[in-house]
């Protein structure tokens, strides 16, 4: 652009510089952190319940350590995050395609609505025999019951954000010749994005805790396992230790999401005031 | 020659919920024939929007008949470009991917879209914005991104609903001498709305007035006009002020009377 | 489905004709570290599976109500299961057998929160207190109301019953939800060493279930489905063969040298908690993997008792004396265990 | 209005009649209930685990009937019925709050944001013992699970859609005088409500599902612990009796958020096409 | 009198992501004396609306410092009135609930805010509409919604950006003269953007010229009229054509400019 000019470097306010963010965020966790073995110390919180950090710490570097007797670390982890994963997936195709078709087709969404709000209450737990019954004790059924969580969050998300796109773009994207799949793509995706990628948010985290609860119900390995395992032994030290792995992993698919997010968020006006 | 649009008794009923139906126009009979540029103008509110969107299939009418080359319209029609009264680019695109919208649509390549596309881009006077997301443009060039993205494809039949509000009065013009030398030879049909009395006069062949609403067809004049004209020269041809001061007293009339009724039921 | 169907045997058996194809076996635990299923842990720790060549998987479930479902099912061939579930499931028409005995008393013990030391001396004192088991119609819960039946302590009269979970017990117990629990090791032993409780009657050891019972109380074991043993008899018996040999070995050798052979998976990561635990274990696990009639009898006994005197807790499948109780195990594959 | 007319009444789609949406939902449930008892009866599943309509409907009756002896089954719903309600009310409410607030203090909101994920995708259910000893082993521990779940459904989601506001509405109340909660409760809020909805129906199903769950672990009352008694004496019978009544128990929680919304969605423009 | 709006020096860089910084304004000095009616036009992207943001304190400036009535201004004004150039309704409003929340914010009663609404509906004659949601409403009958809205608190300070520019001009003539009625003896002071210089100069005591962008002050021109005035007549007044040409030809030089250079950075 003929008309562009540098200026001088404009100070950019504190809020907006990411390694002031990363900081604080870094600084939010050890605060956290920090808090939990102060109140375990002082016997606020008994470490026979609670643990400490100063416990949980060393015996995952224990795992991680070569030649642990704790059984393979690598292996949990792997077999959680393909749970995981594989759940989260799955569960967010389906919720994003099951909520497209209904938001798109009024009778159709009407029709099954009621019925997917029923299934939407149905304990996962309760159902962990049905799921025994129907996709054995392997692979298959931990990752229906984390789908069966990640579906209907993701589902309901996109069925309001895609009926809810202003009516103007899409008649006008018609008029311009889009085919059903250029309306899907052009328009009423990206118009629900934030809202799905909020949904997802919070499913890529209920994915995890499917996966842990499904190991928990009944498994040979993975982190879940390993903190049942833990808990039978009222080895809340060991238990925590699984969590915070967990919520290491879950930070880190979260971040993916983010990233993915912010990505597509350029077009987005930013707030000055 | 052949009538591109027809409008047969065409009327439009609103139906907002927990409100009485609203009767936006009454029994509209309108032909545009192939080739013609015609101008709606009416008071504000009158259901000029309204026949725009019944033509282009956005809504349905209530009674009556509208064709497109013959063709009834029975739903959304891909085959006219439609300039949209309100903010209707995608916002998560460029100027130049808005642009560029239509011909992906048909499922041209990426070299002739960009042939295609740098043209309309610096016609519309916003080459150097080819990049910026609508929320980064002013207003006037939200509204000619939009010019250029509905007259990419070069659709035969135009609707237009107020594309040059927006703009101030050079570039209006420069734009308008532009859609005028676009439609001169191409035989396009062209349905434009606006509110200026002035660019209706002077862009199109025949000069349609509504009342207030509920809208009907007050008045069609024929404009007199030769071709090819300058737009901003028009105003002092012979013929355009006895014109200008029929419609003009025409469109007084209903806006005083839509005034005044408005004045009537606040009481 | 169960995948035990038998694969060739690999080409270097060809020579030893003694061994047997390899197969694969999948089995369901009623629950991870609990001494009740020890032996399927320490035959595999001690390669017992891979010397009959077999490929056993375990899986560990969170229920014995899951595990026993995972069986029924087809999804496993075998289960570490007490053999209440398969009473209920032969009374449902789903005929399985034990083959093999893990536990022959209850091995559950019922813990005193420590601060009713001074109030609570006896079963008799529990009156008006809420007692805890499991889960209601678990074997705790059985257990349980049999011995406070037998102390004239009715559920819902003169006491009330909750159900506590088994990772949850410990807190139920320190937030006051529950005076006293029923429930196995390690929660006993973890429970009193911690200092937090203390044990009123002890099932671990044959003194106090001989009091109550008369005699053995037949618990957990290996179980399988009558149609898994006509189709794969030659399986089981190596299963068997294996598991038998590990009751063997844990009661022949000091707990902690069976510690030793353990992986941390299996003991938790208080190995000197465990070998304590093991230690008492001594006393209720079986030591030769031979079903006792009269145990199963006991079972039974709790069982029809516990539904004439609280309905309640057997809603649909009433148990009575209509229960065959030899069909409810097979002692032969055990028998055939070389010494 | 003057303008106003009454021309005859125009034929309405069959999709907007009232009579025909019910009909149709209606229908596809009771499609879904013939499936089943067909199935079951055919031997496709098996009843010892899926029971069937004709087994499970007739003992939903017998648990209404007076003198019953499975226990009082008003008790049941009662108590999972507050347990769900408190625990969905003070998810929502605190999600709303926390997810408003981080949205609108974009620093607060980037400093927790790793934590908030990270607590998202701990397993409930290894917590349970934790919140046993926080909030006892009676309601505030069952409502305490439901609101873990709740609470990070809605909160991401209010993040999200209040992040996403229109800049121009706020800029044009906040010049017309609005203080911090008219802009909250005039703009933020309403332009954030269809996203909020749909939050909430997926939360409202989570909230019963939680307050399951906790009873499963461990109670004296409620319909998780009618499930768990029945599971426990492989009487799948009741464990599905359970489950439809929290299933009917849902879908009456959902026609009350889907009242409210409809009665707040009388602005949205009705797509025509 | 004292200035009641001041600009020193106000320059404005957009800085959109991954795209280099645009300078939309550049150095622009401005005073508009209390009570004065002053009208800005410029060519389409010039930055007018930007000028407008800053005062109200919706952006900031990259330098230069922005005073109303003496006082800086470092964040959002309540003090002023604002008329959007985009629709700023709010959707899940009605048009009588959207015109009384500046009431409302205010904590006025139901009765006083009735009161004070009621005509301001007639006046921008949309009573028979009031119950009516903005999207039954057409995009004339928005502008004129908003316009109400944000003058129903009799603000001293009015910032109008294109406030008429979707209106027939019947109507926008009323609406003109309904606002030179309530400017008239109130001592309020009014920046007003337009693209129409006719309307710019029959409103207004001073034009402002913009230069194409980056936005500066071209010219600024008393406009010699006297008042009262009304506005369908002016345009016949002495004086007015003389001042139309040479704001004309200023705008035109711009426009070439800016369409010039668009060009070439097209090429
Ligand atoms: N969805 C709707 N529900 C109810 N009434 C509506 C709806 N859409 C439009 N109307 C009414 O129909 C009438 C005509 O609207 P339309 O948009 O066609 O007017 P217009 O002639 O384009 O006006 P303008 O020049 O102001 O854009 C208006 O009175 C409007 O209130
Ligand atoms: N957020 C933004 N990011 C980048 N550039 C922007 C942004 N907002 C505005 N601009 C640019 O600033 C310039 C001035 O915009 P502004 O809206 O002030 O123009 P205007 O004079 O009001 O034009 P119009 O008459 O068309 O409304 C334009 O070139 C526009 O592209
Ligand atoms: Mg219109
Ligand atoms: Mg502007």
């Amino acid at each position: 652009m003929s008309d562009t000019v540098t200026l001088g470097v404009e100070r950019i306010p504190l809020a907006r510089r990411d390694w002031f963010v990363r900081a604080l965020q870094l600084g939010v966790i050890l605060f956290f952190i920090g808090a939990w073995e102060g109140l375990g110390r002082a016997g606020v919180l008994d470490p026979f319940y609670y643990s400490r950090p100063s416990l949980f710490l060393p015996r995952i570097a224990e795992w991680f350590a070569p030649g642990s007797t704790a059984g393979d670390i690598w292996l949990d982890i792997r077999v959680t995050l393909t749970e995981t994963v594989l759940g989260f997936v799955i569960g967010t195709l389906l919720g994003l395609i099951v909520g497209y078709a209904f938001a798109r087709n009024r009778l159709l969404g009407l029709a099954f609505d009621p019925l997917l709000s029923m299934f939407n209450a149905i304990p996962r737990l309760v159902l962990a025999p049905v799921f025994i019954l129907a996709f054995g004790i392997d692979l298959a059924s931990k990752v229906a019951l984390g789908v069966t969580l990640v579906f209907f969050i993701v589902f309901f998300a996109t069925f309001a954000a895609v009926r809810d796109v202003d009516q103007t773009l899409v008649d006008n994207v018609r008029i311009l010749g889009a085919r059903r799949r250029d309306v899907t793509f052009e328009v009423l995706l990206p118009a629900a994005f934030s809202a799905i990628v909020a949904s997802l948010r919070t499913s890529a985290g209920f994915a995890f805790a499917g996966a842990v609860v499904a190991e928990y119900i009944g498994s040979n390995a993975g982190l879940g396992r390993r903190i049942a395992t833990a808990e039978a032994f009222f080895d809340s030290t060991g238990v925590f230790g699984g969590i915070v792995l967990i919520a290491l992993l879950a930070l880190l698919l979260d971040s993916l999401l983010q990233l993915a997010e912010g990505r597509s968020s350029r077009w987005k006006p930013r707030r000055e005031r | 020659m052949p009538p591109s649009i027809t409008l047969r008794g065409v009327s439009k009923v609103y139906r907002p919920p927990k409100k009485p139906p609203y009767l936006a126009i009454d029994g509209v009979d309108l032909d545009v024939d192939q080739g013609r540029f015609v101008s709606v103008v009416g008071p504000s509110g009158c259901g000029k929007s309204t026949i725009l969107a019944l033509v282009a299939g956005l809504i349905t009418a209530t009674s009556g008949t509208i064709t497109i080359r013959d063709d009834p319209v029975r739903a959304v029609r891909t085959d006219v470009g439609f300039l949209f009264q309100r903010d209707a680019l995608l916002p998560w695109r460029t100027v130049r991917e808005n642009v560029s919208l239509a011909l992906r649509f048909r499922g041209l390549g990426r070299r002739e879209i960009a042939d295609r596309v740098d043209p309309w881009l610096a016609r519309v006077r916003l080459a150097p914005f080819a990049d910026n997301f609508p929320h980064e443009l002013s207003g006037g060039m939200r509204k000619r991104a939009q010019l250029a993205q509905s007259l990419v494809v070069d659709p035969s039949v135009l609707l237009m609903d107020e594309p040059f509000s927006a703009l101030d009065v050079q570039t209006r013009n420069l734009m308008e001498n532009e859609l005028l030398e676009l439609w001169g030879a191409s035989g396009k049909t062209v349905l434009f709305i606006t509110h200026d009395l002035e660019e209706a006069i002077a862009l199109s062949d025949e000069l349609v007035v509504m009342t207030a609403g509920p809208g009907r067809i007050k008045a069609r004049y024929p404009v007199p006009l030769p071709r090819p004209r300058n737009v901003s020269e028009v105003r002092f041809a012979p013929g355009f002020v006895s014109l200008y001061e029929r419609a003009w007293s025409d469109l007084r009339d209903e806006v005083l009377r839509s005034y005044e009724r408005s004045l009537r039921s606040a009481s | 489905g169960g995948s035990s169907a038998p694969s060739p045997a690999p080409a270097g058996s060809q020579a030893g004709a003694t061994k047997p194809p390899r197969a694969t076996v999948k089995v369901s635990v009623g629950s991870a570290a609990s001494l009740l299923y020890l032996p399927w842990d320490l035959a595999k720790a001690l390669n017992y599976f891979e010397d009959e060549n077999l490929d056993v998987q375990l899986n560990y479930a969170n229920a014995g109500t899951d595990a026993a479902t995972a069986l029924l099912s087809g999804s496993v061939d075998f289960t570490g299961n007490s053999i209440d579930h398969s009473i209920k499931a032969q009374i449902a028409g789903k005929p399985t057998k034990m083959v093999v005995s893990f536990a022959k008393l209850p091995g559950t013990g019922l813990v005193v929160r420590g601060d009713l030391k001074d109030s609570v001396k006896s079963v008799k004192d529990l009156k008006g207190k809420t007692v805890g088991g499991t889960s209601v119609g678990s074997g705790t819960h059985l257990l349980l109301t049999y011995v406070m039946n037998q102390a004239g302590l009715v559920q819902d009269k003169d006491y009330t019953f909750k159900p506590c979970g088994s990772g949850t017990m410990a807190a139920t117990l320190d937030a006051k939800g529950a005076d006293a629990c029923m429930n196995s090791d390690p929660f006993v032993t973890q429970y009193v060493s911690a200092g937090k409780g203390f044990l009123l009657k002890d099932f671990r050891t044959a003194k106090d279930t001989t009091e109550l019972l008369g005699g053995a109380y037949q618990f957990t074991g290996a179980v399988t489905t009558q149609a898994f043993i006509q189709s794969n008899p030659d399986v089981v018996q190596r299963v068997v063969n294996a598991l038998v040999k590990a009751d063997r070995y844990i009661a022949t050798n000091p707990a902690k040298d069976v510690a030793a052979k353990l992986p941390q998976s299996v003991t938790g990561n208080d190995v000197e908690l465990y070998v304590k635990t093991l230690e008492a274990g001594k006393e209720y696990l079986s030591a030769d993997g031979l079903i006792d009639q009269k145990g199963v009898e006991n079972v039974l006994k709790v069982n029809v008792e516990d539904c004439k005197n609280n309905p309640t807790l057997c809603p649909n499948l009433k148990v009575t004396d209509q229960v065959d109780a030899t069909a409810l195990y097979d002692n032969s594959f055990a028998q055939k265990v070389k010494k």
